[in-house]
C-alpha cells in the first residue's frame, strides 16, 4: 500500500485531529514528506470531485466532509449534525476561551450570574476541561479549552482566536454608559 | 440561571440591565438613568414576588443603582461626604467596568458561535478504527482520575434531560435570539441582500418566521435598513454600518431563550 | 455538489451501513442510481489509489480503511492521539464503570444517543470486556470494567470508585447579604 493510500486510512480512522509528526512516525517518512503527502492527498481528492477533505484543526490533520455535503447528511442523519449551544452556554464558552484558566466563581463575576447548568454542558460536550484546583477555600476547580474546541471552531490553536479588543463596545456607547451612570456632582468632587 | 419575569427573560442582573439600558436608549448617547433604576427595582420586587431566587448579585447593583439614582437628584451645591463620593464612584466605575466586560463577551460569544456553525460543516467521521487490531496499545490514556469519572457518570446517569440548555436543531422551535445573532454576522458581511436569500436556508415556514422577526428587531436597532417595493416585491435588507459591537445590538427579549 | 461527491460524503460519516433505499431518498435519485453511483465512487477510490473502499456488509453501504492500511492502523493505534479516549468513550467509560454489568441498549438509553463506536474503541483499549449475555432476543452482550481500567484509574477494587452522591451539583448558596439588602431594595422600588 501507497503511504498516500496509508495516509488516507489514519486520517479516516482518527477520532481526533493526528499531528504531523505522529503521522510521520507512522508512516515512517519525514515530517516535510507528511505536508508533501497530505497536499497530494488534497488535490487528488479535489480533482476526482470527492467529498472528503483533509483539513489542519487543533494541531493536527483529520478528513472531513465538504461543507456542500452538510445538506445531504443533515437529511440523512440528525446525530451526524450538532447539537446547538445555548446562547449561557456559547458565553461561557467565551469566556473560559479568552480568561482560562478560570474558575466558576470569576466566570460568574463576568456574567454576573451562575452558570452551573452551562459549565455542565461544555464539559459534557468535551469543549472544556478542569486543568487543575486552586489553594483557595474549598479548592475550586478552574476550567480550560480542550483540543476538541480548537477542533470545533475549526483553528489551529487559541492563538488564532478573534482578538477580543475588536469586541470591546465602541467609544460613543462607552460614554453613553458612563454619562449614565455619572453621580450628578462627581466631575466637581 | 435563567430568568422568567413578565416580558423578560434574562440571565442575571448585569443582563438585565442590559437589557434595560438598551430598552431606555432613545439613541446611541443617551440613556435615562432614572428610568433604568425605576424598573430594575420593579422586576426585582416581581421577583420576589414570584419567589424567583434574588441572588445577593442583583442587590448589590440594585444598591449601587439606588444610590447613583439619589446622587443625580441631589442640587448642584448640596453639601457631600468626599469619602462617601469617592466610594460611589468606585462601585460606579466597578459597575460600568463589568457592564462592558459582560458585554464584549456576550459579542465575541456570537462571532465563536458563527465560527462553530461554519466549521459545524466539515463533519468528521467518529467511527474510529474499523479493523480489528489484534495487540491493545500498550498506553491507553484516561484523560481524568477516579474523582473526575466519578463527575462524568453524575452528569450522564441524570440522563439527558439535565441539559436544558442544549436543544436539538431540528426538533425544537427556532430560536429568534439565534436567528439574530446570524443574521448580524451575515449581514455584516454581505451588506445588501434580500430577504429571500436570508432564509434560502429555511425548510419550515416557523424558521422563516423566526427570521422575519429577527430582521424587524434588527431594524428597530438601527442595524439594518429595509425597503420593499411594493407589497409582493423582494424584501431587500441593507447594513447601516453600525458595528457588530454596538451595544443596542446585544441584547433583545428574545435573549436567553 | 454532485450526488456522487454527497453520496462519499454519507458512507464517510455514518457509523452504520447504510441501505442503498435510504440512500436513494437522501439523494433523491432511483435506487438503480445509487447501485452506479457506488460502481463509479468505488473506480474512483481505486483509480486515484485511495486507502478507502466502500462496502456491503449488513443490508448497507459504508467506507472502510482497506484491508492493507491494517500495518499502518496497527501502528497508529499506539499514538498519543489514538491513545487518548475521545469525551464520548470516557462517557460510556463512566456509565459502564458505575451500572456494569451494562448493555449497549441500556448505555444508548442513559446516554440519550448510539455510542457504538465509543463501545468499539473502550473494547479495543482493554478498558472494559463482555460479561455474558442477557437471555432476551438477541441475546445482546454486557459489558464490564477490566482490571486494566483499575490500574489506569489507580485503584484497587470498583468499591474504591467514588460514590455518586458526592458529585451531584450542590445547591446554589445565597449569601448572607440578601437579608441586609432586601429592606433597602423594598423600600426602593
Amino acid at each position: 500500500m501507497s503511504p498516500l493510500a496509508a495516509l488516507e486510512a489514519i486520517l479516516f480512522v482518527t477520532e481526533a485531529p493526528v499531528p504531523v509528526g505522529e503521522l510521520a512516525e507512522v508512516l515512517e517518512v519525514m515530517p516535510d514528506e507528511v505536508e508533501r503527502l497530505i497536499d497530494e492527498l488534497n488535490s487528488n481528492l479535489e480533482a476526482r470531485g470527492s467529498g472528503l477533505v483533509a483539513r489542519a484543526t487543533a494541531g493536527g490533520w483529520r478528513l472531513y466532509s465538504r461543507p456542500e455535503a452538510y445538506p445531504y447528511l443533515e437529511r440523512f442523519s440528525s446525530s451526524a449534525t450538532a447539537r446547538r449551544l445555548s446562547s449561557a452556554a456559547l458565553e461561557v464558552l467565551a469566556v473560559v476561551a479568552y480568561r482560562q484558566p478560570v474558575s466558576r466563581s470569576q466566570i460568574a463575576e463576568i456574567r454576573g450570574v451562575d452558570s452551573d447548568s452551562a459549565l455542565r454542558s461544555l464539559l459534557r460536550l468535551g469543549l472544556i476541561e478542569e486543568a487543575g484546583r486552586l489553594s483557595l477555600p474549598g479548592n475550586p476547580a478552574v476550567y480550560r479549552t480542550t483540543p476538541l474546541f480548537l477542533e470545533k471552531l475549526g483553528i489551529g490553536s487559541l492563538d488564532e482566536l478573534p482578538p477580543l479588543a475588536d469586541h470591546v463596545p465602541p467609544a460613543e456607547v462607552v460614554g453613553a454608559l458612563e454619562e449614565t451612570f455619572r453621580p450628578g456632582v462627581a466631575e466637581g468632587a | 440561571m435563567t430568568y422568567h419575569v413578565s416580558t423578560a427573560v434574562f440571565e442575571g442582573p448585569l443582563d438585565l440591565l442590559l437589557q434595560l439600558i438598551t430598552r431606555h436608549q432613545v439613541d446611541v448617547t443617551e440613556v435615562r438613568l432614572a428610568d433604568i433604576v425605576t424598573e430594575y427595582l420593579a422586576y426585582l420586587e416581581e421577583m420576589r414576588r414570584l419567589d424567583l431566587d434574588v441572588t445577593s448579585e442583583f442587590l448589590l447593583i440594585a444598591a449601587t443603582l439606588i444610590q447613583l439614582k439619589a446622587h443625580a437628584l441631589l442640587p448642584a451645591d448640596a453639601e457631600v461626604d468626599l469619602d462617601e463620593e469617592l466610594a460611589l464612584m468606585e462601585e460606579r466605575d466597578r459597575l460600568l467596568a463589568r457592564l462592558l466586560t459582560c458585554v464584549t463577551f456576550k459579542d465575541v460569544a456570537v462571532v465563536i458561535r458563527h465560527r462553530m456553525q461554519e466549521a459545524n460543516r466539515f463533519v468528521p467521521r467518529i467511527s474510529g478504527i474499523d479493523q480489528e487490531i489484534a495487540v491493545p496499545p500498550p498506553e491507553v490514556v484516561i484523560p481524568a482520575d477516579a474523582e473526575g469519572l466519578a463527575r462524568i457518570a453524575a452528569t450522564v446517569l441524570a440522563g439527558p434531560k439535565d441539559e436544558p440548555d442544549l436543544d436539538h436543531l431540528d426538533l425544537d422551535l427556532p430560536s429568534v435570539q439565534a436567528a439574530i445573532d446570524e443574521l448580524r454576522v451575515r449581514i455584516a458581511e454581505e451588506v445588501t441582500t434580500g430577504f429571500d436569500s436570508l432564509v434560502a436556508h429555511c425548510r419550515r415556514p416557523v424558521e422563516v418566521a423566526a427570521y422575519f422577526l429577527a430582521l424587524l428587531e434588527l431594524a428597530r436597532w438601527g442595524f439594518v435598513e429595509v425597503s420593499q417595493e411594493d407589497w409582493m416585491g423582494e424584501i431587500e435588507v441593507r447594513h447601516t454600518g453600525k458595528g457588530v459591537g454596538d451595544l443596542g445590538d446585544l441584547t433583545s427579549e428574545w435573549a436567553a431563550s
